[in-house]
């Protein structure tokens, strides 16, 4: 079943052309990995894919409007003045806090959880903000570099997720400068560009 | 329909041949009539019984301010064309515009003081007028800025259109909330008009001034949009042959 | 209408004491004027060199 | 609704300088002000007015300074566009909470320490009215002139928003006058709440427009 698929799409900024004529779709159960260089336009793809950006020319397609997606960019939208506890409560209703506690507890965040999230380290700021994505039900997820400042158990985690989410008929759209583990097909923006 | 009409006849190719073509008729026309209505006004009308020759600014201050507005309310409606049909030339010329209509404006502002030394023995006066043109200036500085303060330039041509379509919505609650508080905080002692039954030997000059500036105004319009649309389009291909 | 309203130049320049304020700031407005016509043909110059420039070598 | 109201008040709760800060000044400025005069030789009343429409002006620029800028920078903007695919909700929640935590005590201040200036105590009310209501007009202004500037400072928000303020900074003096003067104060007053209303619908229609093109 199609989630999300893209048209011929093409991206200009300043008149500067990001890539053309690009399509590409993303079924249930399905991976896709974006990759290129720094600057090629991976963020603003997704966010094209997402429907926050909107395309200089071409369609995006979902599979209906109220598409559920869960998604992180590479700004964690978590607050700084808050503790872990407080910001999973911004984020998660009742139902879904209890599933939210376990991911911290398996993340290794259980005892910071009353400190204030500024004094958090990097890459515990980065797990915090991946709890959103990863104790959310959701039909498609979309990450932008999700392995950068995770240590080894967190990514192993991280790509068993995938692997469940996928079993599950999730779709998953990445980008990545790290292989995950999941089979995925993979675009490359730098060759569209040309 | 109207979209696909307005696409095709404001691409800004068109626009800059098209422009090319009329300016030296703008420039020839609005500095001769300049011309004429100044020395008119200046030498040849009588001078007004109350104010003497102080009066004489009229044909300079009356023009400017009026072009201030018009500016003003130009840029509305391009502002508006770029928000619903996405038309990028209004962009382009909402953002070439803006510095004439602050020039345009400050020297309304100024003259006007100028012109109140001799008349009202003082250069500032809150009274309705006055105050709303100074907030046109300071809107048309704000414009300036909010466009010169974003990388992504088609972004700040979105966010520049949303501020003039707000601020022409602002311009008549301004003059009508000043006018309300100035006739409250004090009685109108001075009015700034010299009255509808103006002189012909007055009015004649006055309108060719008004037509002349206007024109004047036009032709500097488009000399900037033109520069300013080829640093805008400088990839495309039409450029090039252009230049 | 058309007969001059003053007799002599240092009238014209004088205009009863208020010739200081008429002649000064028309002669302001029109230096702004003319300065911003200035502006706006060297920005068109600049661009294009910059164009010519940027395409010189292909 | 309910949810993004509970959301931006826990956030409001815990950012202590940006609820509190306004607050202060406000005091603080209501505090120096008759200090800084020769209280015998004026008709303190009559002055004191003035400088609390100035205040007022002041601390509601404060109170909506960075209001959008937080939630772009760290990216919740984004994340709530996915939820609702609108920003009109969440800016109509935001500047309720605003004007409920920062825009009525700041309004009840500046009503209590009319008494101190010789305000007679039976106008509290009218004077806590029109003050709120001018708040409410105030914070959807600045709310707007905040989410054009968004990270680009105060010198940009101030230049875009000052010109719509001044009618309300009118309003609010005229209203204030007819407190003084004892007449027609109910014009007035309800001429400011149609206006709120109005100004409340449309606003962050507009302010949700802007939002959209920055982080487009």
């Amino acid at each position: 079943m199609k989630l999300i698929s893209a048209q011929n799409i093409s991206y200009r900024i300043n008149e500067k052309m990001l890539f053309h004529n690009l399509s590409l779709e993303v079924c249930s159960g399905e991976g896709l990995h974006i990759k290129g260089r720094n600057g090629s336009g991976k963020s603003t793809l997704l966010k094209i894919l997402l429907g926050i950006t909107s395309v200089s020319k071409g369609l995006i397609e979902y599979k209906n409007q109220d598409l559920k997606i869960s998604y992180l960019g590479h700004k964690n939208a978590i607050k700084n003045y808050l503790t872990p506890a407080q910001n999973l409560q911004l984020f998660f209703d009742d139902l879904s806090l209890t599933n939210a506690f376990k991911w911290l507890e398996k993340l290794d965040l259980y005892q910071v959880q009353d400190e204030l999230t500024a004094n958090l380290s990097f890459g515990q700021q980065k797990k915090l903000a991946l709890i959103r994505v990863l104790a959310q039900s959701s039909e498609l997820i979309v990450l932008d570099e999700p392995f950068v400042g995770l240590d080894k158990a967190a990514s192993e985690l991280l790509n068993s997720f995938f692997h469940q989410k996928l079993s599950e008929g999730t779709g998953l759209i990445l980008t990545s400068h790290i292989q995950p583990s999941v089979e995925c097909q993979v675009i490359e923006l730098d060759k569209t560009n040309v | 329909m109207i979209s696909a009409f307005i696409h095709k006849f404001s691409s800004p190719k068109s626009f800059v041949q098209i422009t090319k073509t009329l300016y030296p008729l703008f420039i020839f026309t609005g500095l001769s009539m300049l011309i004429i209505g100044w020395t008119w006004g200046l030498l040849f009308a009588p001078p007004d019984a109350v104010q003497g020759n102080s009066y004489r600014i009229i044909f300079l201050h009356v023009p400017a301010v009026i072009f201030a507005e018009l500016i003003y309310f130009f840029m509305a409606l391009c502002a508006l064309m770029h928000i619903v049909w996405r038309v990028k030339l209004a962009a382009y010329l909402i953002k070439s515009a803006a510095p004439i209509g602050a020039m345009i404006t400050f020297i309304g502002l100024f003259s006007g003081s100028i012109w109140g030394i001799p008349t009202w023995g003082t250069w500032w006066q809150w009274d309705a007028r006055i105050t709303s043109t100074l907030i046109l200036f300071i809107m048309y500085l704000g414009i300036l800025t909010l466009h010169g303060s974003f990388s992504n330039l088609e972004k700040s041509d979105r966010l520049m259109s949303i501020l003039v379509v707000i601020g022409v919505v602002n311009i008549p609650i301004i003059k009508k909330s000043v006018d309300w508080w100035s006739t409250l905080h004090q009685p109108a002692s001075i009015s700034v008009s010299g009255g509808s039954s103006i002189d012909p030997s007055m009015l004649y000059p006055l309108i060719i001034s008004i037509i002349g500036l206007g024109f004047t105004l036009i032709s500097l319009g488009i000399l900037s949009s033109r520069s300013y649309i080829l640093s805008r389009e400088k990839n495309k291909k039409w450029v090039l042959k252009h230049v | 209408m058309f007969d001059i309203a003053f007799d002599n130049v240092n009238e014209i320049i004088d205009m009863n004491g208020h010739g200081i304020y008429v002649w000064s700031v028309y002669s302001i407005a029109i230096s702004i004027i003319i300065v911003s016509f200035i502006v706006a043909k060297n920005r068109i110059k600049g661009v294009k060199r910059k164009i010519k420039i940027k395409n010189a070598p292909s | 609704m309910f949810r993004l109201i509970k959301i931006e008040s826990s956030k409001l709760f815990y950012k202590l300088k940006s609820w509190l800060g306004p607050m202060l000044i406000m005091i603080l400025v209501l505090t120096a002000f008759p200090l800084s005069i020769d209280i015998s030789q004026f008709d303190l009343e009559k002055f004191y007015f003035s400088i609390i429409v100035v205040s007022l002006l002041m601390t509601s620029f404060l109170a909506t300074e960075g209001m959008f800028e937080e939630d772009y920078e760290d990216g919740s903007l984004e994340q709530e566009y996915l939820v609702e695919k609108d920003f009109y909700k969440v800016v109509l929640s935001k500047i309720f909470v605003y004007v409920c935590f920062i825009g009525v005590p700041i309004a009840f201040i500046g009503a209590i320490f009319s008494f101190a200036n010789g305000v007679a105590i039976g106008n509290f009310i009218n004077v806590f009215i029109s003050l709120s209501l001018s708040n409410l007009l105030l914070f959807n202004l600045f709310a707007f002139g905040n989410a054009l500037s968004i990270n680009k400072g105060a010198m940009l928000g101030i230049l875009t928003t000052l010109p719509l303020a001044l009618p309300v900074i009118i309003l609010l003096g005229t209203a204030i006058r007819s407190i003084q003067y004892g007449n027609s104060f109910l014009e007035i007053i309800s001429l400011m709440i149609g206006m709120g209303f109005l100004i409340s619908a449309i606003m962050p229609l507009i302010i949700s427009t802007t939002l959209k093109t920055h982080i487009d």
